[in-house]
């Protein structure tokens, strides 16, 4: 099994061993009888059945200790499952939100991350939101899951991280086209380590160096963002319009039912993010795309838009 | 009604009815032409579904893209769903043996509302078509999974509608084929016939027309708001507009949980029957057997919480599921331990259906027991919605249901067709498929508890290793089910000409009626005396 | 072939039928009673909007019709053709009333934008969508039952002038009988939880 | 078999049934009528639920026929009301 690193994973482990050490000696036993049987009764060896139709004893006894046995299951499993939702009253809070197809988590001082950074020996909770579909917030070396539901307030999960290191998040309600390229990381730091990091909100503002390639740093916000899962780059239909040569062209669009056409600039770009149904480019679905408000920022919008312009050269 | 064509000396086979050719058996009432519709409706649709599978295992032999894109490895997960759910399995052994045998094996003429039983497989077809059509229409084919989980299924361009709305039809099929075994039983018993002295496998059947009938119309509805959902937006599973996703995942499984004992009963009722058989011994625990399958019937029913553990219900609710969860474990164990005992001081008769049988149990006890890991509440919240699950179910559905259906196929194949097959093909093609089978599954339980999601296109390199070995498995067993369906095939149509009535030795009644049947199946309906498995001679 | 005939096998089958119904609506009343649980205000809101006075008039005549049908079946026993004939016949216009209403008072909700997707419904917030979206899913299936059991009334009504159904076989209208009580059965528990909630 | 026995029910009887079925609607619309809280919509399914024992008692003739339609028929319901209590397990504890 892989590497435990959270105070869940021996609870969790102890009901595995449980049930598995009980399923192995059930099956081994039962698997070796039937052997055991086919040989020794073979009809060459043994042509004469002897009948026999029951017993109630034996029904009996077989009812009364796999009963036993599974009660014993559903007590570890009770046992192993229980701290889980005891979710503390103190700790780390981060909302973490799910969309199509990406993670995006929030700290509690405006910081928010495409990873999970949480501090060693620490309670962490998580709020779980999702935008568009349900999602699930998997980390296996953790041991814990739940689903990220949309409308569901106040659906929580916590943890409490015991080794350094960073380990795999998954996705794992399905959730359509890139629902198996919906996974990031959690970063296990040092407490001090993890508090300085969150100090540091110079991360909140972009940090653009003069002279930096902007349609570069545009690029890596659209593909960190996921929106290349549904706008291709090459001039090919996925589920939205496409980027190629998008920029300076006038769109057909419906607007509140009302057929028009606007031009694809700086202004259309930011109304798509924030207002994605506002205006719906004609031949596609509304209900699509889920607005990024509060996730992408209008700095980052200016960049998105670089990143645009340099696609028509 | 001439001689040559008397319904008590011609066999079925030969019949000629109002109709010639094809219409003699679309339009056929009779129950035992019906349940060879079905057989070949579902043999052609589990080749093609197995087709998908095969390429979903090719396509995830290596991570990234290997033969298709997502998308499209999307809409194959969700049709080899779709097929193999709702087409194969949840029919399955009832729509076939169950019509075929079911009024042979209790001494009746047909079923009790034969035109009923043939507008059943009128709506299988219906849905099925309508399924099709999804496929080849509108926006691309439907990409949601065959749990059709809202709101996705709802939000995607893709042409959902049909798939949905097939599904919805084929329930009218089960629910029909569910009634009419409950009032065929219950009327139509050869006198003499007590409820203790039915065969198992009818025990099964009724149980399990039961849990059609009752959970059925719950899926239907739940199908129904979807379709409504995606035409009108009612919003009552909307999150955007105040419904609540969760409450779709519970009507959802209320059916769909039940729906795993309509297609994992008549197995074991399948297996009951063959293991006496070829043990030349009575059943051990004929009333155990009896009570355990109205006991999964029953509690099955209310168990259906242990798909949502990690849906973000409350606490409450899942350990109330999990207990009742481990209760309904108890009544498949019991029905094992009957199988062994059976064995224990037979003469046991090693040919193909007891094979399929003994490869069942120890298959079955697999998925048995994985699913005490995935009843358990801390172990469930790591294996959830991982490879563990779809390794769990298809040992549960495939290695139970799958394996049952072989078996009976080959047990009852000389009744059915008056033909044999060859027995040396036949046990190769097993072996086979048995290795192929066990190296396919037996690795996704290790890939889940590593922790790698099912229903993934792609994986990161961790996983690759597990994988290669499951992938490859998928071909060997893909060449054992060629082998199989070649054999049967080919033996269906010139296979040895056997009249022997009973070539396994067995005691029921489809075993003294001619082979292969006649129209009326008896010429005078029997009077019972023995109880179903009597070798005290 | 002999031709089997078992009225109580018949009755039997067309009770496991209306099982099914009854699950089909059930699993509705189930979706009701979870989102009644976390809207009560917005369904009490809701209930306001409809007409009482209507809906008292359709419980009461679908009340009627329920009894004429249990009557022409008595009617049918007693051999008393045309007295079944015209029992069936009020059912039948009753039936076609129901509709008649039903129609107008969806009329009313519709001009008022209460239908799923209208824009006036979904200033009104989640509640009421929901109350609405319920009401119009369970009344419309219901109506559906109802236009179902007109067709079948039809056929029998055919079957008896033609003398197929007569006193010693009329498991037809029997089971036909059975299916209307349904229909009945079911609007006993819709009348209540969307008219009467204050 | 259609040798069994028929039970007819008189014409009197069916009316009084349908008497007593108005009446107690006219006391479902009277009751609900008062500001009762929750006890409202206890009462409307009480009567309810009284309303539909006495359609299958006696329009559907359940009260006529073998004890084991009556046995299935309050399985099914059993079935059903377990299956509420279990959902709410879920809701009621959100």
């Amino acid at each position: 099994m892989n590497s435990g690193a959270s105070t869940f994973v021996e609870g969790v482990d102890n009901a595995f061993i449980f049930i598995l050490g009980i399923s192995f000696f059930f099956l081994i036993g039962i698997t070796l009888v039937m052997i055991l049987f086919l040989y020794r009764y073979n009809k060459k060896k043994h042509p004469k059945a002897v009948q026999n139709a029951g017993s109630t004893k034996l029904e009996i006894i077989w009812t009364v200790i796999p009963l036993a046995l599974v009660m014993g299951m559903f007590y570890y499993g009770y046992v192993g499952w229980k701290p889980m939702k005891r979710i503390p009253s103190e700790g780390v809070e981060i909302t973490a939100n799910a969309r199509m197809w990406s993670f995006s988590f929030r700290y509690d001082n405006g910081r928010v991350t495409d990873k999970l950074y949480v501090p060693k020996d620490t309670a962490v909770i998580l709020t779980l939101n999702a935008v568009d579909v349900i999602h699930s917030l998997y980390i296996p070396a953790f041991r814990v899951k739940e689903d990220m539901v949309p409308g569901l307030a106040n659906n929580r999960l916590w943890f409490e991280a015991t080794k350094l290191g960073s380990y795999s998040l998954f996705c794992t309600e399905y959730c359509g086209l890139q629902h198996s390229y919906m996974h990031t990381e959690v970063v296990v730091m040092e407490p001090e380590e993890f508090w300085t990091w969150y100090a540091d909100t110079t991360g909140v503002a972009l940090p653009v160096e003069e002279g930096a390639d902007l349609a570069l740093l545009g690029r890596q916000i659209v593909e960190s963002k996921g929106c290349l899962a549904c706008h291709s780059l090459d001039g090919s239909t996925i589920i939205g319009p496409t980027f190629k040569g998008a920029w300076g062209s006038n769109v057909p669009v419906i607007t509140q039912g009302q057929q028009r056409e606007v031009l694809f600039d700086y202004d259309y770009v930011r109304r798509s993010i924030y207002e994605p149904d506002y205006d719906i480019h004609q031949g596609y679905r509304p209900g699509q795309m889920f607005s990024y408000e509060g996730e992408i920022s209008e700095q980052q919008i200016e960049l998105i838009v670089e990143f645009l312009k340099s696609l028509n050269e | 009604m001439s001689e040559a064509n008397n319904a008590h000396n011609v066999s079925y086979l030969e019949y000629k009815g109002q109709y010639k050719g094809l219409f003699a058996w679309i339009f056929s009432t009779d129950h035992k032409r019906i349940g060879l519709l079905y057989l070949y409706t579902m043999l052609l649709f589990f080749s093609v579904a197995a087709i998908l599978g095969l390429l979903m295992k090719t396509q995830l032999i290596a991570p990234g893209y290997t033969i298709m894109g997502p998308q499209t490895y999307n809409s194959l997960f969700t049709l080899h769903g779709i097929i193999m759910i709702f087409i194969i399995v949840v029919p399955g052994l009832p729509a076939v043996f169950g019509n075929f045998f079911l009024p042979i094996m209790i001494g009746a003429k047909d079923v009790a509302f034969p035109k009923l039983n043939l507008l059943s497989w009128w709506f299988y077809i219906i849905g099925i078509l309508i399924v099709l059509t999804s496929q080849f229409m509108g926006d691309g084919p439907p990409d949601t999974g065959w749990t059709f989980y809202a709101p996705y299924s709802f939000r995607t361009p893709t042409n959902v509608l049909p798939a949905v709305f097939g599904a919805f039809v084929m329930g009218f099929s089960s629910i029909l084929t569910g009634i009419n075994f409950v009032v065929t039983i219950h009327r139509m018993r050869a006198p003499g016939m007590t409820w203790f002295k039915m065969p198992l496998f009818p025990w099964t059947l009724y149980g399990t027309a039961w849990i059609q009938i009752l959970a059925t119309p719950v899926i239907g509805i739940t199908l129904l708001l979807i379709i409504a959902e995606r035409l009108m937006g009612i919003g009552i599973f909307d999150p955007a507009l105040g419904g609540d996703p969760i409450l779709y995942q519970h009507l959802f499984w209320i059916y769909s949980h039940p729906a795993v004992y309509i297609m994992i009963l008549p197995g074991m009722g399948a297996i009951s029957e063959i293991i006496p058989v070829f043990s030349r011994k009575t059943i051990f625990g004929y009333k155990a057997i009896v009570l355990s399958t109205m006991a999964i019937a029953f509690v099955g029913y209310f168990v259906w919480g242990h798909h949502m553990f990690t849906s973000g219900m409350s606490g409450r609710a899942l350990y109330a599921f999990s207990f009742l969860t481990f209760l309904v474990a108890i009544p498949s164990a019991i029905k094992v331990f009957n199988w062994v005992s059976t064995m224990h001081r037979g003469s046991l008769h090693m040919q193909t259906p007891f094979y399929w049988a003994v490869s069942f149990i120890f298959v079955f006890m697999i998925g048995g027991l994985t699913g005490l890991v995935l009843g358990s509440l801390a172990t469930n919240v790591h294996v959830h919605d991982t490879h563990f699950v779809v390794a769990h179910f298809h040992f549960i559905v495939f290695g139970g249901t799958g394996y049952a259906f072989m078996a009976a196929l080959h047990y009852w194949f000389p009744k059915m067709f008056g033909r044999m097959y060859d027995m040396n093909w036949a046990n190769l093609g097993w072996g086979i498929f048995f290795i192929g089978f066990n190296t396919l599954y037996l690795p996704m339980f290790y890939l889940g508890i590593m922790g790698m999601p099912r229903r993934y296109y792609d994986y990161l390199p961790d996983f690759h290793g597990g994988n290669i070995v499951s992938s490859l498995g998928a071909w060997v067993m893909v060449s054992g089910i060629v082998i199989i369906f070649a054999n049967l095939i080919r033996s269906a149509r010139h296979g040895e000409k056997t009249s022997d009535k009973n070539p396994w030795g067995g005691k029921t009644l489809e075993w003294q009626v001619d082979t292969p049947p006649t129209l009326e199946n008896f010429e005078e309906i029997p009077t019972i005396v023995k109880g179903p498995y009597d070798y005290e001679d | 072939m002999t031709v089997h005939r078992d009225d109580l096998g018949d009755k039997m089958g067309m009770w496991l039928f209306i099982f099914t119904e009854l699950l089909l609506f059930g699993m509705l009343f189930v979706v009701y009673a979870v989102y009644r649980s976390m809207h009560p205000e917005a369904f009490k809101l809701g209930g306001d909007e409809l007409d009482v006075v209507m809906g008292t008039i359709n419980t009461i005549i679908l009340l009627i019709s329920s009894m004429t049908v249990a009557m022409s079946i008595s009617a049918m026993q007693k051999g008393n053709k045309k007295l079944a004939l015209t029992l069936l016949t009020i059912t039948l216009i009753i039936a076609v009333v129901f509709l008649v209403n039903k129609y107008f008072e969806w009329g009313a909700k519709f001009e008022y934008g209460f239908n799923p997707g209208a824009p006036e419904l979904l200033e009104l917030g989640p509640g009421t969508i929901l109350f609405f979206g319920l009401y119009f899913i369970m009344t419309g299936i219901h109506a559906l039952h109802i236009i179902i059991g007109i067709a079948l009334f039809i056929y029998v009504f055919w079957q008896i002038r033609k003398d197929k159904i007569h006193q010693t076989d009329y498991v037809w209208l029997e089971n036909t009988g059975l299916y209307w009580h349904l229909v009945d059965l079911i609007w006993i528990f819709l009348f209540p939880l969307f008219y009467l909630i204050h | 078999m259609s040798e069994e026995k028929h039970h007819i029910v008189s014409y009197r009887t069916h009316a009084f049934v349908l008497l007593a079925l108005l009446v107690l609607t006219g006391i479902s619309v009277a009751i609900t009528q008062l500001e009762m809280g929750p006890m409202n919509t206890l009462a409307a399914m009480i009567i309810a639920g009284i309303k539909a024992a006495i359609v299958l008692a006696w329009f559907m003739h359940l009260k006529f026929e073998s004890r084991f339609f009556a046995f299935m028929v309050s399985a099914v319901v059993v079935v059903f009301l377990l299956v509420l209590l279990v959902t709410f397990f879920d809701y009621s504890y959100r």
